[in-house]
């Protein structure tokens, strides 16, 4: 079918940089090395491609960026004046929805009590079918507490729609977690069940933010 | 000149935060947007005079009859207490957190709420897909091979799931009950029937309206409509008549029988 | 909004470039350097911006090419064979089909009998075999009742398309309910469900059903 698969020897640098150029300008959502590394012929080395070509699109009209474990092509972020008539209309958000994302990010995995207990209310019905909707958040691992509650967690759309390599990333994320605002501090005086639940959890969320 | 404005921009506030008691979303975000008064940094902020200010804020919110949802009547109980824990002297018998504790966790609470909305506000100003930067904005059209892929994503699942679920718990109940006449209904609407029926009128006229076009529904009306005009005569309200066997079946009201 | 508008003085002929290399990356559609010039700021220079830009993608996995009057950025046609694999085809899936999904993936292992007894209709073979088809449901071991049916299974593929860590954390009744997913008012007198998972769901079922 193709000279090139065929081929016993790699094909050079330079060539695996056009192939992997070309993989990724024809595809609208991120992939990740080893999606790209399955597509090159036998023998090619994607992880050093890949960084060859993001030196190459460095202070481009387009950019070479990081999302999650994927990599894309977009448009440099000062040019998005220029695109006017590509603007997608955004969803216009609520506050309750707004806090309840970046709660979920922020305290990632995040329980409906835990979103609850930070905002002072109820979730509204619809705040967290919207944001699952959107593809913004996900679930994650049911967690090990009396009745196993359901966690969400954030995905790679959300890091791609807000241009975040990954939830590390975050803004504020170390100053937040340095004044210990990201912790599940019990309530003085909690029964001692609901301050296991606490102690398991921030260990949990924090060391899955760095596990990778 | 600049305190005097100072307050009278303060007075606004107050008012305000009367006016818009619904606009709040909670007794934390009503603690929080009075914390704003006290012009400290949250870690620094006096949580005693804090309880004061929303005490005071119900105070007037009752006054003017305001409607309080429960949960604001509740934190302001918590915080009464709070502040009788803060004022009195430690009581060696009593065990359980100190008021400094308490209120320390408060203070630590409002701060992450705060916090969360700072964080929230600068994810929203970040650059965004589709706003700010940009995907590629043409599908590369290779026509080599073709994949199907099936779409469906976790909602789908979760709503196909759920669907199938209610279906399972409620439908059948739901149905069922459409197409019956309960007894009750049918004597009810005897019972207003009758003082108007001093003559022998057919027992099919006092079918209820809409439940003669399926054989189901009218069989069901029917025999309701039947068994209830069996109980009336059995309570002397009704005359029954019937000329011959599956002869149409009469009825009457009977004189004074409404009353006993 | 950004300076280089009000400014006097036409952007550099690098920044140029860069404008133009972003507006064609995002554009659905070739645009005429007339086009191209309307949408850079005054006393921009287009065809020069163009005939640089050709220059840079000249040998590279994309190129710039002229289409009709228009001008668009395309994958180098040598390597045409890498994008095989772009060529998708969506289709939704059907409503049987994903009904027959959800419910091997909360009742797994499922047999064919236990799904039709659910969704209260006979499951097609031809639904069964597209969803092990597409690898998101396998066999399971043999149920040991009489007649030893068959079970069904969800597969890694399947918690990997739907970005789930296991089934286990597919939320139960309750919190579907909860998170606003059933539209559905619960009539009263209605059976509570069991659920196996949910060991709590009986019991919140009950009071949630005369809350309103």
């Amino acid at each position: 079918m193709d000279s090139a698969r065929a081929d016993l020897t790699a094909p050079s640098l330079a060539d695996q940089e056009r192939m992997v150029e070309a993989i990724l300008f024809a595809c609208e959502h991120p992939l990740s090395s080893a999606e790209i590394a399955a597509r090159l012929p036998q023998g090619c080395d994607a992880p050093e491609a890949l960084a060859r070509l993001r030196q190459q699109y460095t202070g481009r009209g387009v950019n070479l960026v990081r999302v999650g474990d994927g990599y894309a092509l977009r448009t440099a972020p000062d040019l998005g004046w220029l695109m006017q008539a590509e603007r997608v209309e955004q969803r216009k958000l609520s506050r309750a929805a707004i806090e309840t994302l970046a709660i979920i990010a922020y305290h990632q995995p995040a329980t409906r009590a835990e979103i609850e207990e930070i905002r002072g209310v109820a979730v509204s019905r619809g705040t967290v079918d919207l944001l699952l909707e959107l593809g913004w958040v996900r679930l994650g691992r049911r967690r090990q507490t009396p009745g196993r509650p359901v966690t969400f967690v954030v995905t790679d759309a959300f890091l791609d729609h807000f241009g975040l390599e990954s939830a590390r990333d975050l803004p504020g994320l170390q100053e937040l977690r340095a004044a210990g605002l990201l912790d599940n501090r019990p309530m003085p005086g909690a029964t001692a069940s609901e301050e296991d639940d606490a102690t398991d959890a921030p260990v949990r969320g924090q060391s899955e933010l760095f596990e990778d | 000149m600049n305190d005097d404005w100072d307050s009278v921009a303060e007075r606004r506030a107050a008012e305000a935060l009367i006016v818009d008691v619904d606009g709040f979303e909670g007794p934390l975000d009503l603690l929080l947007t009075l914390s704003r008064s006290q012009k400290v940094d949250l870690r620094r902020i006096s949580v005693l005079q804090l309880a004061e200010q929303y005490l005071h804020f119900i105070e007037q919110a009752r006054a003017l009859r305001i409607e309080l949802a429960a949960d604001y009547l509740v934190m302001a109980a918590w915080l009464a207490f709070l502040k009788s824990r803060l004022l009195l002297p430690p009581d060696p018998t009593e065990d359980g957190p100190s008021g400094e504790d308490l209120a320390a966790h408060l203070a630590w609470q409002l701060e992450r709420l705060q916090a969360m909305r700072d964080a929230a506000a600068r994810l929203m100003a970040r650059d965004q897909k589709g706003r700010d930067f940009f995907v590629r904005g043409q599908p590369e059209s290779v026509a080599v091979t073709r994949r199907t892929e099936m779409r469906a994503n976790l909602l789908d699942l979760m709503r196909a799931y759920a669907r199938l679920r209610t279906r399972d718990e409620f439908r059948p109940y739901a149905f069922d009950r459409s197409d019956i006449y309960a007894l009750e209904a049918a004597l009810e609407r005897l019972s207003q029937l009758l003082p108007v029926t001093r003559d022998w009128a057919d027992l099919a006229r006092f079918l209820p309206e809409g439940w003669d076009s399926a054989p189901d529904r009218r069989r069901s009306a029917k025999a309701s409509t039947f068994a209830a005009s069996l109980e009336l005569a059995k309570q002397g309200r009704v005359d029954l008549r019937q000329s011959e066997a599956f002869a149409p079946l009469h009825l009457r009201g009977r004189e004074g029988g409404a009353d006993g």
